[in-house]
C-alpha cells in the first residue's frame, strides 16, 4: 500500500494495538480528533476510550501516569502534542521513566513510546518546531530513534513499542503529509536501532536523520550532476548509535559532514563527530563537520528557512570537507 | 503471632461527604446558579447582589464598538490566515466580552499576561492589531513592547505565563505599590489562561505560590468549554473557579459573555488584589464559536447544535439589543462602528500583506545581552554566505 | 471618541465570599474541628459519627507491636547511620500510626507509591527492613520486588510517584479489578506524598487525573508540618485536605498519631476506591518528631516547645495507655514486643554491616532490557581497565 | 580571608545583595536554615525574609515566578537544592528563561542566575548527583559556568549576577565544605566567560570543570612525577566555550582529554572534540579523549567512585592518547 508518513503510523500503532491488548495510546487530542496531525486518526472509534486514551491537558501527568500503567503491565504510546511541549514531562522522562528499569534492578521495565512530532518548516509559531532529541540522547536508559519515511515509520513505531526499553519516537512532522511511499506489510524490516546506508556513495559521507535524510538525499542528487560522490546514511537510531556503518563508511571515504535541524552546539553531531574521531583518526581527510540549526532559539517561521540545514547549505559544507 | 486488622472489613457508616458533583454541579453545568450575569441573552439589564456596575451611556457604548472592532480584527485575521498571509490565528470569536470587560478593568499601571487567544485585551492595552498579526504570520514572536503596553508577550506553553504573572504581582509587592490606598498607584496583575491550561503543574502551582504571598494577581480563565477536542470535563469534574477553593481563595463564575458582569467581576477581583487582599480566580465562562486556530477542525468532535445553542448567547448581540431597546446608541452610532471596523479591516490587510520578511540575520539577534564570539562567527559566517549567493547571482 | 469605564471605580458590594482562612482555619491550626480521631492523646477511645473501627484486643495488640518495631527499625537505622553505616536516614519517628494505620488499611491486592520515608507501610507490606537500610546506605536503589510486595520503589523526587499511582489505578480500572463487588478482587491504590509535595505540579496533576478517569486512588498525605525547614503555612494557606475539594473529590483530616483513626479513615477511602467511587485525599495531620534526615538540623528553624507540645501526642504511648488501661494487653505481652524490637534490632544491626557493596559492574547492569553494544563495550573495557590494577597489584 | 567554597558564595551573594536592591534569592530552605548546604546561611537573616525568599516546594514554580520578578526588573538568584530536581523547572528554563530575550527582541531581559549543587561523590541517594549541564549548554538564550574553587566561587557569582544574560551556575557540592583557600576581595577577577590554564605543560593539554579540575590538577601532579607534562585548563565557561586559550593549548601539545562526571555520550567533551579536531585538525597527534560518567545512570552511593572519572582513569586516557 502506498501512504504517507502519518498513515503509516497510523497503519503501525493500528497493527500494535491489535496485536497486544496491553498497548495504549495517551495523549491531547489524540481520540476524537485522531491528533492534530491526524496520526491516531479512528484508532479512538476502533479500540475505544481505555485503549485511545483522551487526557487532561498535561504532559508530565501524561507521561507520569504513562508510568503507572506501565508499571501495571501495559505498554503506553504517549504523544506528545509538539516536540516544544515535551519539557514540562521532562522530569518524568529523565528522571523516572528513564531509570525505571535501572533502580528496580531489572524487575520493574518500562515498555513506553514517547512519540514526538518534531522538527521545523512548516511555518508554524514559537515552541512547534524543536529538536529536542541530543537532551533525549544524552539520558541513560532512554532509547531514541527517527524515522524519516513511511516504510520505516510503519515498522519503526511497531518495532519501538515491543522493545521492552522506553523508546523516544521521533517523528518528522514536516513530513507527515508529504509524499506517499510503498510500505509492504508483509516485508522483514531491520532492526530498530540499526542504521542504514540509503545512498552510496565514495567521496563523503552524509550522516542524517528524520527530516534531514530527505535534504542529504537530494543533495547528494545535486552533487552527483558536479561529480562529487556523496553517500547518506539514515541514522535511525540516535541512541543507542550504531556505529559500525558509519565507520565503515568513513574509514571508506575518509570525510563526514553530520546535518541535523537541532542546534550545531552539543547536537547529535558533536557526539558523531567525536566518535568517528576516535574510531577513524588516521582514515580521515578532513575534520568531521557539522551542519544544523544556529545556536539561536528557533526564529520566526518567515525566516526559518534559514536557520534550517537545506540543500545548500549541506553542500556548502561538502565542499568545505573535501577542501580540506 | 499477632493478628492484623482484616482489610476487607468495613464500617458501614464511612462517609466523605456528600458527593461533590452533587454539591458544586458538573462542570458543563450551563453557567449555574453561581454565574454572575448583569445582562442576559436577550440584553436585559439584570442585577445581582454582590457585583455591579454603573456605565454611563458613552462607556457602554465603547464596550460595544471595542467589542465589534475585535470581533472585525478576528475576522480579518481569519481571511488573512485563509489567503495565506498568516501561518495560522487563534479565534477570539464568541469570547468577545470576555476579553473586553477584563480589558477594561484594567488599570494603566496593572500588567496582563495573555495566552495566544486574548486579542481583545490586547486590544484594550492599545497594542496594535499588526503585531498579532505579525506573530501569526511568523515575522516575529511579538512585536510589541510589554513594558510599555502592561501587556506581556502571548505565551504558547500552555499555563507558563501563570507563574510569571505571580511573579511580576510579587514584585508589585516588594514594590511597595500594593495596598498603598493609592489608587493611581496600586497595581495589581492578570493572568490569562484557558479551561484545559487548568489541568497544568504551572497552573496550579502559580495558584500556590500566589496564595503563600498573598500576591496581587487575579487567575482570569476564559473557560471556553474546550481545549482543542477535549471538553471540560476532561480536565475538571466540578465547575472551574471551585478550584480555588482548595487553595484557600475566592473563585467565582461569571458570564463570559456579558461584558457587563465580566468587567463588574474583574474590576472588582483586580482591586481586592491592589489593595492587598490576595489573589482571586475568575472563570468567565464562554464558548469557541470558532475553531481552535484556523488548522482546526472542530466538526470532528462537538455538534453544530451546541454552537447553535450558543450563538443565542452572543456578547455582541446582547449589548446590542440592550443599547438599542434603551435608545442608549442610534443607528449613526452604529454605522460610525461598522465604518470604523470597515477602516481597521483595510487598514489590517494593507499593514499584513505589506509587512516585509524579517532579514533573515535576524536570526542572531538578541540571543545574548552580551552576545559570545563563538555566535557572532556564526552569524558572520551565516551573512558571508548569503553574500556569496548574492555575488554568484550576480 | 468613545470613554472607557474607569478602571478605579468600585462597586462597594463586592464581594468574593469570606475569606476562606476564616471559613476553613488556618493551616497550621492545632488539628482542627474536623480532625478524625477515635484514641485520644491520653489513650481514651472516642467515637465519631462517620468512622469507626471494632478491632479484636489481639488486633489492638498487633498494632502496638507494629509500630513499636518500626519505631525501632527508625532508632536503629539512626544509630547507624551515626556510626557511618548508612549515609543517610529519613526518620518516620512521631509517624508510626499514621503509617502503620495506613498500611494495616490495605488489601493484599492493592498497591502502595511511597515516599522516602514509608517505612512504616514498607513494614506491612512485609519488605525487610533491609531492604530500606540498603538504600539509605547506598548499595541499591531499593532492593525489593515492588510487584511481589504491591509496594513500589522509594521515591525521592518530590511528587512523581503521586502520577505512577494514578496510572497504576487506571490500569486497574481497565484490568476490570474495581468495583465488581468481589473483595478479594477489587484493588486500590494508595499514593503517599508529604504536606511539601502538596506543592508540586506534579501532585496537582495527580488529582487532576485521578478525578477526571476517577481512579481508585487514595492521596494519602502526611501533613507532618515541615518540609525540611519549611512550615506549612508556606505550602498552604488553609488545612491542606481542603485541597480536593476544589478538584471535586472528598478530603479529609484525620489524626495522624492515632493509629485507630488512620486506620478506619484509610480503610473506608480505600474501600471506597475499590468500589469504583473515585480517589480521596486523606491528610494525617502528624509531626515530624526528629530531623528531617540525618544530615538537617531542625534547632535552626523550630522550637523545641513544639517538639516538646506534640511528644504529649506520642501515637505509641496513646496505644499503649489504652492497652493497658482496659486491660487489653499484659505485662508479659509489652515484654515480648520488647525482646522483639531488641532482635530486631540485632538483626538490623548486623545485617547491616554485613552488607557487602555491589560489584562495581553493576553499575552497568539492567539500564536496558536489550543492551547496546556500546554499553557492552563500555562495561568491557573497564572490567578490563579493573583487572589490570589487579594483575599490576599482583 | 580564607574560605571554603561555600562560604565563598555566601559571601558573593552577600555582596551581590548589598550591592543592588534588585537582586533577591530564592528557593527551598534557604532562608532560615540558610539552605541544606549553607550557602545563605544568616542571608535572611540580614535582608529580610522580601530578599531572601523560602518558596513552595515547587521548582517550576520557583523559576516561573522568578521569571515573573525579572520582567519587574529583579535579578532573581535560584537555587536549585540538587541537581536532580532541576528538571521539574526545566520547562520554565528552556522554553522561558533561555528565550525571553529573543522572543521579545531584547525588550524584556532576563537577568536570572540558577544556581545548581551539582556532581557526585558525596555518598547520596538516588537524584543527588547528577551532572545536567550539558542539557543547558545546548539551550540557546542560557549561559554555563562552573566553579572549581573558593576565589573563583567568590567572584563567579557576582559576575554571574550583574550579567544580563540567564546564566546556569554550577557548584560543585562535593567541594562546598572541602579546602579553605584564600580570596581576595581587592583582587580584580578574570572575565566571567573566560577559561584559565590552572597548569601549564606540554604533552597534553586536559580540559576539566567543577569539580573534576581537582582531579586533574592531581593526576598533572601524578604525571608529573612519571615525567609526563599535563596542561589542565579549568573551562569555567561551559556555554559559551571560550575556546582561544584552549586550542592554543592543544596546538601546543597536539592532544587533548576532556574530563567531566556527565555521561560521555554527548557530554561536553563531544562538543570540545568536535571544535578542537575542527580548528586544529592538523595539529592533532591523537583523537581527543574523553573520560565521564559512564553512559548509564549514577548507581548507588557505594560504587559511585567508580563511576565517576578519577585520577587513574584520567591518567590512563592520558597515556592513551601519548601512546596514539
Ligand atoms: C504545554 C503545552 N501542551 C500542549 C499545547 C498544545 N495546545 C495548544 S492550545 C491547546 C488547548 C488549550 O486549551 P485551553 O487552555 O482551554 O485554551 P483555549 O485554546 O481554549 O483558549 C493545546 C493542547 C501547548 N501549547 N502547550
Ligand atoms: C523535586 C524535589 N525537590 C526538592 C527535593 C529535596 N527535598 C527532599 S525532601 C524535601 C521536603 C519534603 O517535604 P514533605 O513533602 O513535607 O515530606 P517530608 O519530608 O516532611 O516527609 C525536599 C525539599 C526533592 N527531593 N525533590
Ligand atoms: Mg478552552
Ligand atoms: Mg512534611
Amino acid at each position: 500500500m502506498r501512504l504517507t508518513l502519518a498513515k503509516a503510523l497510523n497503519a503501525g500503532l493500528r497493527r500494535a494495538l491489535e496485536d497486544d491488548p496491553k498497548v495504549l495510546l495517551m495523549g491531547e487530542d489524540i481520540g476524537r480528533l485522531g491528533g492534530v496531525f491526524r496520526v491516531t486518526d479512528g484508532l479512538q472509534k476502533d479500540f475505544g476510550e481505555d485503549r485511545v486514551i483522551d487526557s487532561p491537558l498535561a504532559e508530565s501527568g501524561i507521561v507520569g501516569t504513562a508510568v503507572g500503567l506501565a508499571l501495571r503491565g501495559y505498554r503506553p504510546v504517549v504523544e506528545i502534542q509538539f516536540d516544544g511541549f515535551v519539557y514540562p514531562a521532562y522530569d518524568q522522562i529523565v528522571s523516572q521513566v528513564a531509570k525505571m528499569r535501572y533502580r528496580s534492578r531489572g524487575r520493574s521495565p518500562m515498555p513506553m513510546v514517547i512519540r514526538i512530532p518534531f522538527g521545523g518548516g512548516i511555518g508554524a509559531v514559537e515552541h512547534h518546531s524543536e529538536s529536542p532529541e541530543a537532551q533525549f540522547a544524552h539520558t541513560p536508559g532512554l532509547k531514541v530513534v527517527a524515522c524519516s519515511n513511511p516504510a520505516d515509520a510503519y515498522w519503526m513505531i511497531q518495532q519501538a513499542i515491543a522493545s521492552d526499553d522506553p523508546v523516544v519516537f521521533l517523528e518528522p512532522k514536516r513530513q507527515y503529509h508529504a509524499d506517499k511511499a510503498e510500505v509492504d506489510e508483509a516485508a522483514t524490516p531491520p532492526p530498530l536501532f540499526s542504521s542504514r546506508v540509503v545512498r552510496a556513495g565514495s567521496d563523503v559521507t552524509v550522516l542524517a536523520y528524520g527530516p534531514t535524510v530527505r535534504t542529504a538525499l537530494r543533495a547528494a542528487e545535486a552533487a552527483a550532476g558536479e561529480g562529487r560522490s556523496m553517500e547518506v546514511v539514515d541514522l535511525r537510531t540516535l541512541s543507542p548509535l550504531d556505529l559500525p556503518p558509519v565507520l565503515e563508511s568513513v574509514r571508506r571515504t575518509g570525510r563526514a559532514v553530520v546535518v541535523h535541524e537541532a542546534h550545531v552546539n552539543l547536537g547529535l553531531g558533536a557526539e558523531l563527530a567525536a566518535r568517528i574521531t576516535e574510531e577513524c583518526f588516521f582514515s580521515l581527510e578532513a575534520p568531521v563537520l557539522r551542519v544544523g540549526g544556529f545556536d539561536t532559539p528557533y526564529p520566526a517561521s518567515r525566516i526559518e528557512e534559514h536557520f534550517l540545514p537545506d540543500l545548500d547549505r549541506l553542500l556548502d559544507a561538502v565542499d568545505r570537507s573535501l577542501a580540506f | 503471632m499477632t493478628t492484623h486488622p482484616d482489610p476487607a472489613a468495613r464500617t458501614a457508616d464511612a462517609t466523605f461527604g456528600p458527593d461533590l458533583v452533587e454539591v458544586f454541579g458538573p462542570s458543563q453545568a450551563d453557567g449555574g446558579p453561581d454565574l454572575v450575569q448583569l445582562l442576559t441573552p436577550e440584553g436585559e439589564r439584570v442585577h445581582h447582589p454582590d457585583f455591579d456596575v454603573d456605565l454611563t451611556p458613552e462607556e457602554l457604548r465603547g464596550l460595544y464598538r471595542d467589542m465589534a472592532l475585535v470581533r472585525r480584527l478576528d475576522v480579518e485575521a481569519t481571511a488573512l490566515q485563509r489567503h495565506g498571509e498568516l501561518g495560522l490565528w487563534a479565534q477570539l470569536l464568541g469570547q468577545e466580552a470576555a476579553q473586553i470587560g477584563c480589558g477594561r478593568a484594567l488599570a494603566p499601571q496593572d500588567f496582563v499576561f495573555p495566552t495566544y487567544r486574548e486579542h481583545g485585551v490586547a486590544w484594550c492595552r492599545d497594542v496594535d492589531p499588526l503585531h498579532l498579526l505579525g506573530l501569526f504570520r511568523g515575522v516575529d514572536h511579538g512585536g510589541w513592547d510589554p513594558a510599555a503596553h502592561g501587556f506581556g508577550l502571548y505565551t504558547i506553553v500552555i499555563g507558563a505565563q501563570t507563574l510569571h504573572a505571580t511573579g511580576y504581582a510579587m514584585g508589585l509587592q516588594r514594590d511597595g505599590v500594593v495596598g498603598t490606598g493609592d489608587a493611581a498607584r496600586d497595581a495589581a496583575v492578570i493572568a490569562h489562561f484557558g479551561d484545559g491550561a487548568s489541568s497544568q503543574g504551572d497552573v496550579n502551582e502559580a495558584f500556590i505560590f500566589a496564595a503563600s504571598y498573598n500576591a496581587p494577581v487575579v487567575f482570569f480563565c476564559q473557560n471556553n468549554q474546550w481545549a482543542i477536542s477535549e471538553p471540560i470535563e476532561r480536565q475538571t469534574r466540578i465547575p472551574l473557579f471551585q478550584r480555588a477553593l482548595g487553595f484557600g481563595f475566592p473563585g467565582i463564575r461569571v458570564d463570559g459573555n456579558d461584558v457587563l458582569a465580566t468587567l463588574a467581576v474583574t474590576r472588582a477581583a483586580l482591586q481586592r488584589a491592589r489593595e492587598g487582599q490576595g489573589p482571586t480566580l475568575i472563570e468567565a465562562y464562554t464558548y469557541r464559536m470558532g475553531a481552535h486556530t484556523t488548522t482546526d477542525d472542530p466538526t470532528r468532535y462537538r455538534l453544530s447544535s451546541d454552537v447553535e445553542r450558543w450563538k443565542l448567547k452572543d456578547p455582541i448581540a446582547r449589548l446590542e439589543v440592550h443599547l438599542k431597546r434603551n435608545g442608549l446608541a442610534d443607528a449613526a452610532f452604529f454605522d460610525d462602528v461598522a465604518a470604523e471596523a470597515d477602516a481597521l479591516g483595510a487598514r489590517l490587510r494593507a499593514g499584513c500583506t505589506a509587512m516585509p520578511d524579517p532579514d533573515p540575520l535576524a536570526i542572531f539577534e538578541q540571543v545574548y545581552a552580551e552576545v559570545p564570539d563563538e555566535l557572532v562567527a556564526q552569524r558572520d559566517g551565516y551573512a558571508a554566505y548569503l553574500d556569496s549567493f548574492e555575488e554568484a547571482g550576480r
